[in-house]
């Protein structure tokens, strides 16, 4: 069997950041099929209860187990000392949604992300938001959600100055807010309405922002990162879907209704698993990541499939059509869609590789 | 020659019986526990220290006390800014103020240091805490938890928040955490029965009472808060020591309630109950989370139930409060199970 | 000075906010001491009515929200019998832990049962429109949180001055079974200030809801853990002191968002404690409870 | 351990006369029992006391006859088997408690706490005239009449425990120690108030280590020792007659 | 040995202690009397630092005691009982006086012998191991005063020490505080509505009426002097102990 750990986040702080659900529903397709060069997938799944020490604890128990590839939460705080567990097996993480930035600085190499780190998604947006005009934005950062939160903004800031915008003001907010009025004075107070604002959060606090500032008649773009992927986010557009018009964001993949993730989890739905949203989903790229790599290799030793990832020029996954980690090492090199709103639905708006992504992140 | 009191010379039996049952669990899991069963045992040591350093505090003076993960942060972080290497942090530190990125020192010489910098930031805080009463004092814990966890995020050049904080050399096995721990319940149980412990425990039974005893209770408060602080530190040392990587969430409220319920579990007036405690919620929860993930049980394939370990937590706080709220070993020490009442 | 107006108003409305929730701890702590922590799990408990009501087609908004309401106090009702009724006589303290473990149980049975992610609740986004007066904007929605609190604050004054079953809810938080020794059934001194706590907190649930329009299992802990920290400021187990407390609260939490440096913006809710705690240092007990001397009384 | 000795012969009084009848009761405080197996009569109208020394299980005889210390044995009030019945219940049957140590509500006021005593009362103005008797009785009281209660003095809080309990218009009065605390004059004008009571029909019991002051009042008394009823009669015959009466109570 | 120089205490509108001066000796039994509310409990509490006195000041062998707190009194050698029992409910009878005695020895005199000798006075002697809670009323009351005891004071006060025992212990109280009065040789100050108590007991006796001394003298004076008839015995107060 080609056995597979994922000690995620199921309950805690980061329960909303688990593929655990969509990895499951692959494995089973796959299985279905006839599983990997005959071998079917084995899947060890437990929660970490989003803590670290535990998240440690279980990938030992996996690599213990035999696996050839790991998942876990998805912040660095967790990931470089299973990394750095892993490395002794010669096993790699796979993390298909992580875009922190730090994974990226050379400190441990046996791990992928299926994803392009925060710099890209927040420089497609930009790129978007300057083709719509916009000159003068105004961004929120936190510290709470680490570079994702704090810095993705900046990076979007950058990209617009660069391009003879200019960032008006920078708010702080925390995360679960759900009362942004002083933050919005603020704003009204500016001497030139902003064209536009930037959050790198996720709900409620976004569907709060756009809704507190629509009533109070501030009428910029909202921009946001892949916080804004989640299905309660269009919920906010069920009476009034122009509410929704001047929304945007840059994500890991395209979810809008035709999407490859959104056929999934509807296949996925029928087949019994619950796959709710753009996170859960992309559990089924470790598998697909899995499944191509020891195909390549042809073997079940870890070292031998992760390097069949990682030189390959092309690795194919469900929620874009390929990756590449060839030139990267650790993320994947893949298109950014930016997906926007028409009458309060999805629709992909551009889904490229944005080339003018700031350098200042590794 | 120290002449031990009665309580103090079975405060000494107590202690020796608490370090034989913590050498039998550490040597049991060397030899035969698989390495996740070691890492598993080795986050139950480290807990078992944080749960004494709160012991100390909070079960001789009881006023309970939110801040202490904080304080293990604070131990951690600062073991972890001395002892990791110029290189590490030239890379993760890049723009650390103060020259915080241009040296390092040996493990045991930060771990000094960092155990004198909390010590140093609990006293002061203490000055402050050890004046206030009941709810009020924990309210102000409460503030130092939010105020020290905010600290850390807000100043990323140092403590990189949310973010990783690796490159810590993995100095501690095992044998180190259990010897630790040996020494802290010694140092807890010998501080309970000794004479600040005695005043203070008169104390938290009746302010007024112990006043006119002449019990000094601001300042054995104190002590017990630093004293609590320092092991503290050390238990957040002994977990940067073995993990390599830290970040300012494991010292944040989950860890707080954790680490609060095995000591309410086991009860916070002894360091038996410490002990208790934190054996029987980290090993209980070790089995809650294989149920979760629906095992087949005697033949019955279980669902999957998520969050069936936070409610198993919850539910034994719960538990414990109503059928026993001074926890199961209450007013009695590990010796006294032994020994026959003489009343 | 419009922008002064406008911020003076926002800290009002978080004030009220605070307060009302505020309130809901105080009346509990006032007769048993103690501090319900679980009350934002309450408040959850409204938020999944909502959902459910959503589920079932049900739109009407009167209905939506007297379900919530109602699923509150219910909710607090049944957990006074469950969990509190054990710990009635224990120390502040022991409550305490009891109620965070009541908390930690059902934010975990939410995520059980439901979901641990958010889900999106509506129906209750009528309630929230733009005001402008001269200048000034507000959210209607701030104005009925304002109104509501102050409504909630006299009749609670009243009934606890005037009613007997209010004296005994008063007495009850002293000696428990001296009152019960005045003949008055204990349990429905209980029962009624867990209802009255429900209700206070059904009532902020709605505006919550209403402005967040979604719910997730951690929904009350945020906003209860500052009106805990509103009740100790104002002097816990007095009324008038978690009014003050929240409404000052707000304030302190207004200003530090909009008078700190951006470079120091991450520092807000550290600011808002440490501020607190000063409080605290310089009033222990709270600003508004009595300055009592212990003497060989009380 | 000496047996319970009857001084005199069992009951005098028909059956009829009995208000309270206890019949082997054993009290118990946690695993601990406390008095192991009494019996006692209080007779209607009648001034019963209840004497002994320290621990000798008289607070937990009365908190058994409220409910508030769990016991078995038969507890028989107006012929009816109150001993299943909850605390509330017994209360509002017509039993009223001044208890041992006071227990007013110091966070409310007096006036608050005599209110409160009357809580089953549902005629106010019948409330507010019991509150102006109480305090004519009691000027001090009337006087501090909107102060927190847990600022009085000692005999004071005496005071309102027991106005707090006469507002409840018992038909039977417990009265743990009343005199605890008190000055002389004040004990002097408990004693008298009680003696009023009494001629006024009023059922009492009454618990006190003042043994000389309660014999004079009672009609009739109990001996307790050590959770036992060691002797009983009236206050000549205990007075007396016996050596054991001595011993207990220090009234030659 | 304690002098109290002027002391007033006020409550709000209530005016608590009103101007009372007074001394006690080393050896000397000083009864406090005086109806209820007088403020008695409240000089106590002023005297061992628990409260602050509105104005005035007092000494202890010449040295001034304002300004120090109720713990530092202790050490300075004042010691004192509660009214309302304030028991060490989860420590043991013996580390209930080993609070005591710890001030005592590390303020160097602590007198173990005598201590020893007191728990048999106080019928303690066996109880030292049970947990303090389990005590009678009168026993907790006898251990208040053996803690007190621990302390080896200059200056003891009894806040009602008979409260609540019959005669026969009464007696024996008094008994056991007569031995006290020998063996420990410190200034006694006693309060208790037990006239035939405090009579016995004291060798002077101040009386106070609404927070005033209204009297001050042996028993003998005190039980003549017509103010204190009015205000506290009543007229027929052979009656009353
Ligand atoms: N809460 C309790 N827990 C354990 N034992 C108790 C408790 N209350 C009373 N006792 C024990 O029960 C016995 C009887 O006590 P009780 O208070 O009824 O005596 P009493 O006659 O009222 O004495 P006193 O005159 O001192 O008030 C005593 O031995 C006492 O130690
Ligand atoms: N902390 C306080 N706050 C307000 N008033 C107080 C306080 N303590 C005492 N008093 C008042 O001061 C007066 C004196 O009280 P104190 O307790 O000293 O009387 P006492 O002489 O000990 O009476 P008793 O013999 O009844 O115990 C009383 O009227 C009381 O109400
Ligand atoms: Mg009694
Ligand atoms: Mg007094």
């Amino acid at each position: 069997t080609v056995k597979i750990g994922l000690a995620v986040p199921m309950t805690g702080d980061y329960a909303p950041y688990s593929e655990f659900q969509g990895a499951k529903c692959m494995a089973e397709k796959i299985n279905a099929d006839g599983g990997i060069n005959g071998m079917p997938i084995e899947l060890f799944i437990q929660d970490t209860g989003s803590d670290t020490q535990t998240a440690v604890s279980l990938a030992q128990k996996f690599l213990d187990d035999g696996v050839v590839m790991l998942g876990t939460i998805p912040f660095s705080d967790t990931m470089i000392p299973v990394a750095q567990v892993a490395a002794g097996y010669g096993v790699s993480i796979f993390q298909p949604q992580s875009t922190q930035v730090e994974m990226h600085a050379g400190i441990v190499d046996n791990f992928f992300t299926g994803v392009s780190p925060d710099p890209f998604t927040a420089t497609a947006a930009a790129n978007h938001a300057l083709k719509q005009g916009v000159k003068n934005v105004v961004l929120f950062t936190s510290d709470e959600g680490g570079s994702w939160s704090a810095r993705t903004p900046l990076w979007f800031g950058d990209v617009i100055e660069a391009n003879g915008g200019k960032v008006q003001a920078k708010l702080n907010f925390s995360f679960g807010t759900s009362d942004w009025s002083p933050q919005i004075a603020e704003i009204k107070a500016l001497d030139t309405p902003p064209d536009a604002v930037y959050i790198s959060s996720i709900m409620p606090d976004v569907g709060v922002l756009v809704r507190q500032l629509r009533s109070a008649g501030i009428d910029a773009w909202v921009i946001g990162s892949d916080g804004f992927d989640d299905p309660s986010l269009d919920a906010i557009g069920s009476d009034d879907p122009s509410l929704l018009d001047k929304v945007f964001f840059a994500t890991l993949a395209p979810s809008h209704e035709d999407s490859a993730v959104v056929k999934f989890m509807k296949e996925c739905e029928d087949m019994g698993f619950e796959v709710g949203g753009l996170f859960p989903a992309t559990g089924a790229d470790t598998i697909m990541a899995v499944k191509f790599g020891v195909e390549t290799a042809g073997s079940l030793d870890p070292a031998a499939v992760s390097d069949a990832i990682r030189s390959a020029d092309s690795v194919p996954v469900l929620t874009v059509d390929s990756i590449s980690f060839k030139d990267t090492k650790t993320y994947a090199q893949r298109t950014i869609p930016v997906i926007g709103y028409k009458d309060g639905k999805r629709v992909l708006i551009t889904n490229d590789i944005p080339a003018n992504v700031p350098t200042d992140w590794n | 020659m120290i002449r031990l009191s009665q309580s103090q010379r079975s405060g000494l039996v107590g202690a020796a019986l608490l370090a034989a049952v913590l050498v039998v669990i550490g040597v049991a899991t060397l030899y035969f526990g698989s390495r996740y069963q070691i890492r598993l045992v080795y986050s139950a040591y480290v807990n078992l220290i944080v749960v004494l350093g709160l012991q100390v505090f909070m079960g001789n003076a009881r006023i309970t006390n939110l801040s202490h993960s904080a304080f293990m942060g604070i131990g951690a972080y600062a073991a972890a800014l001395c002892v990791t290497p110029e290189n590490i942090k030239k890379i993760s530190l890049p723009a650390a103020p103060w020259g915080l990125a241009d040296f390092s020192l040996d493990p045991v010489l930060s771990a000094a240091i960092a155990i004198v910098i909390t010590a140093v930031l609990a006293f002061l805080l203490g000055l402050f805490i050890v004046r206030l009463t009941s709810i009020g004092a924990t309210i102000v814990t409460l503030a130092v938890l939010v105020i020290v966890h905010a600290v850390f995020l807000y100043r990323t050049d140092i403590f990189k928040g949310n973010q990783a904080f690796f490159g810590i050399p993995q100095v501690f096995d095992l044998g180190w955490v259990v010897g630790i721990a040996i020494l802290a319940v010694v140092v807890c149980r010998l501080f309970r029965e000794s004479r600040w412990g005695i005043q203070l425990r008169a104390s938290a039974d009746d302010e007024v009472g112990a006043a006119a005893m002449g019990v000094q209770i601001y300042k054995l408060r104190l002590i017990a808060w630093v004293l609590g602080a320092v092991i503290l530190a050390v238990a957040g040392i002994c977990y940067a020591y073995f993990l390599g990587t830290i970040s300012a969430r494991p010292f944040y409220f989950n860890h707080v309630f954790l680490t609060l319920a095995m000591l309410i579990l086991g009860g916070m007036r002894t360091v038996t109950g410490a002990v208790l405690g934190t054996f029987l919620i980290s090993f209980g929860l070790e089995g809650v989370r294989y149920l979760e993930t629906g095992p087949v049980l005697l033949g019955i394939d279980l669902p999957e139930a998520l969050g069936l370990s936070g409610i198993a937590l919850g539910a034994v706080i719960v538990l414990t409060m109503a059928l026993r709220p001074t926890g199961i070993m209450g007013n009695r020490e590990i010796e006294t199970l032994f020994v026959r009442k003489t009343f | 000075m419009e922008y002064v107006i406008q911020q003076g108003l926002n800290a009002l409305s978080f004030g009220a906010e605070y307060a009302l929730l505020a309130l809901g701890l105080a009346i509990v702590f006032s007769i048993m001491g103690l501090v319900n922590f679980a009350h934002g799990e309450i408040i959850a408990v409204g938020g999944y009515t909502m959902v459910a009501f959503a589920a079932l087609a049900i739109g009407n908004p009167v209905i939506v929200m007297a379900g919530a309401v109602i699923a509150a106090m219910l909710a607090s009702l049944t957990l006074e019998r469950v969990a509190f009724r054990p710990v009635r006589k224990a120390d502040p303290t022991t409550g305490l832990l009891t109620a965070f473990g009541v908390s930690i149980v059902l934010q975990n049975v939410f995520l059980m049962f439901v979901s641990p992610r958010p889900i999106a609740v509506t129906s209750l986004y009528f309630l929230d429109w733009p005001i402008e007066i001269a200048g000034i904007r507000l959210a209607s929605l701030q104005v009925f949180e304002t109104l509501t609190t102050i409504v909630v604050i006299v009749a609670l004054m009243l009934f606890l001055r005037r009613t007997v079953l209010g004296l005994a809810v008063r007495a009850a938080s002293l000696d428990f079974e001296m009152v019960r020794l005045t003949g008055i059934k204990a349990n429905r001194v209980f029962a009624m200030a867990f209802l009255i706590s429900g209700l206070l907190a059904g009532l902020a649930c709605i505006f919550i809801m209403a402005r967040r329009g979604s719910v997730d299992p951690h929904l009350g802990f945020d906003p209860v853990l500052k009106a805990f920290v509103a009740c100790v400021v104002g002097g816990f187990g007095s009324l008038p002191g978690a009014v003050l407390g929240g409404f000052l609260l707000g304030a302190v939490e207004v200003a530090m968002l909009v008078m700190l440096p951006q470079s120091l913006g991450g520092m807000t809710d550290a600011f808002v404690f440490m501020i607190v705690a000063l409080i605290l240092i310089w009033r222990p007990d709270g600003i508004l409870s009595p300055a009592i001397e212990k003497g060989d009384k009380l | 351990m000496t047996p319970a000795r009857p001084l005199i012969d069992e009951g005098r009084a028909s059956q009829a006369d009995r208000m309270l009848t206890i019949q082997d009761l054993h009290v118990f405080h946690g695993p601990i029992e406390a008095v192991h197996g009494i019996s006692l009569n209080v007779e209607r109208g009648k001034c019963i006391s209840l004497l002994g020394p320290n621990g000798a299980g008289k607070t937990s005889t009365i908190s058994a006859i409220t409910g508030i210390a769990r016991a078995t044995g038969s507890i028989r009030f107006e012929d009816r088997e109150i001993s299943a019945d909850s605390v509330e219940a017994r209360i509002a049957s017509g039993i009223a408690v001044s208890p041992e140590g006071r227990r007013i509500f110091s966070n409310l006021t007096i006036l608050e706490n005599l209110t409160l005593g009357a809580a089953l009362q549902r005629d106010q103005a019948e409330k507010g005239r019991d509150i102006d008797h109480w305090f004519s009785l009691f000027p001090i009281l009337a006087e501090r009449r909107d102060q927190a209660a847990g600022t009085l003095s000692g005999g004071e809080q005496q005071m309102l425990a027991i106005a707090r309990a006469l507002m409840a218009r018992p038909k039977i009065l417990l009265l743990d120690e009343p005199s605890l605390g008190l000055a002389p004059k004040i004990v002097r004008q408990i004693f008298d108030l009680i003696g009023t009571l009494k001629d006024k029909g009023m059922t009492i019991l009454l618990v006190e280590q003042n043994a000389t002051q309660a014999l004079k009042l009672a009609d009739y008394a109990y001996l307790m020792s050590s959770g036992r009823i060691v002797a009983h009669g009236t206050a000549d015959e205990l007075g007396k007659s016996d050596k054991l009466m001595a011993e207990l109570t220090g009234v030659a | 040995m304690l002098v109290l120089n002027d002391i007033s205490k006020q409550f709000g509108g209530v005016r608590a202690v009103s101007n009372v001066s007074f001394e006690v000796a080393a050896g000397e039994v000083r009864g406090l009397i005086g109806p209820n509310g007088a403020g008695k409990t409240t000089l106590i509490n002023l005297i061992s630092g628990l409260l602050t006195p509105t104005s005035g000041t007092m000494s202890l062998e010449g040295d001034i005691l304002d300004g120090a707190g109720a713990a530092a009194r202790t050490r300075k050698g004042i010691a004192r009982t509660f009214q309302n029992l304030r028991i060490f409910e989860n420590l043991s009878v013996g580390q209930n006086i080993e609070v005591a005695q710890i001030t005592a020895r590390s303020e160097g005199h602590e007198d173990s012998a005598a201590i020893a000798e007191a728990f048999e006075r106080f019928d303690l002697a066996g109880r030292l191991r049970m947990p303090a809670n389990a005590l009678s009323y009168g026993h907790l009351r006898r251990l208040e005063i053996v803690r007190a005891l621990a302390l080896n004071p200059k200056v003891l006060m009894l806040d009602e020490p008979a409260a609540g025992m019959n005669e026969q212990e009464t007696e024996e109280l008094a008994g056991a505080l007569d031995w006290v009065k020998t063996r420990f040789g410190c200034a006694t100050l006693v309060i208790d509505h037990d006239l035939k108590f405090i009579m016995t007991l004291c060798d002077r006796i101040t009386v106070l009426n609404m927070g005033a001394v209204i009297a001050e003298g042996t028993p003998r004076e005190i039980t003549t002097n017509q103010d204190v008839i009015d205000a506290y015995l009543g007229e027929d107060h052979s009656n009353a102990a």
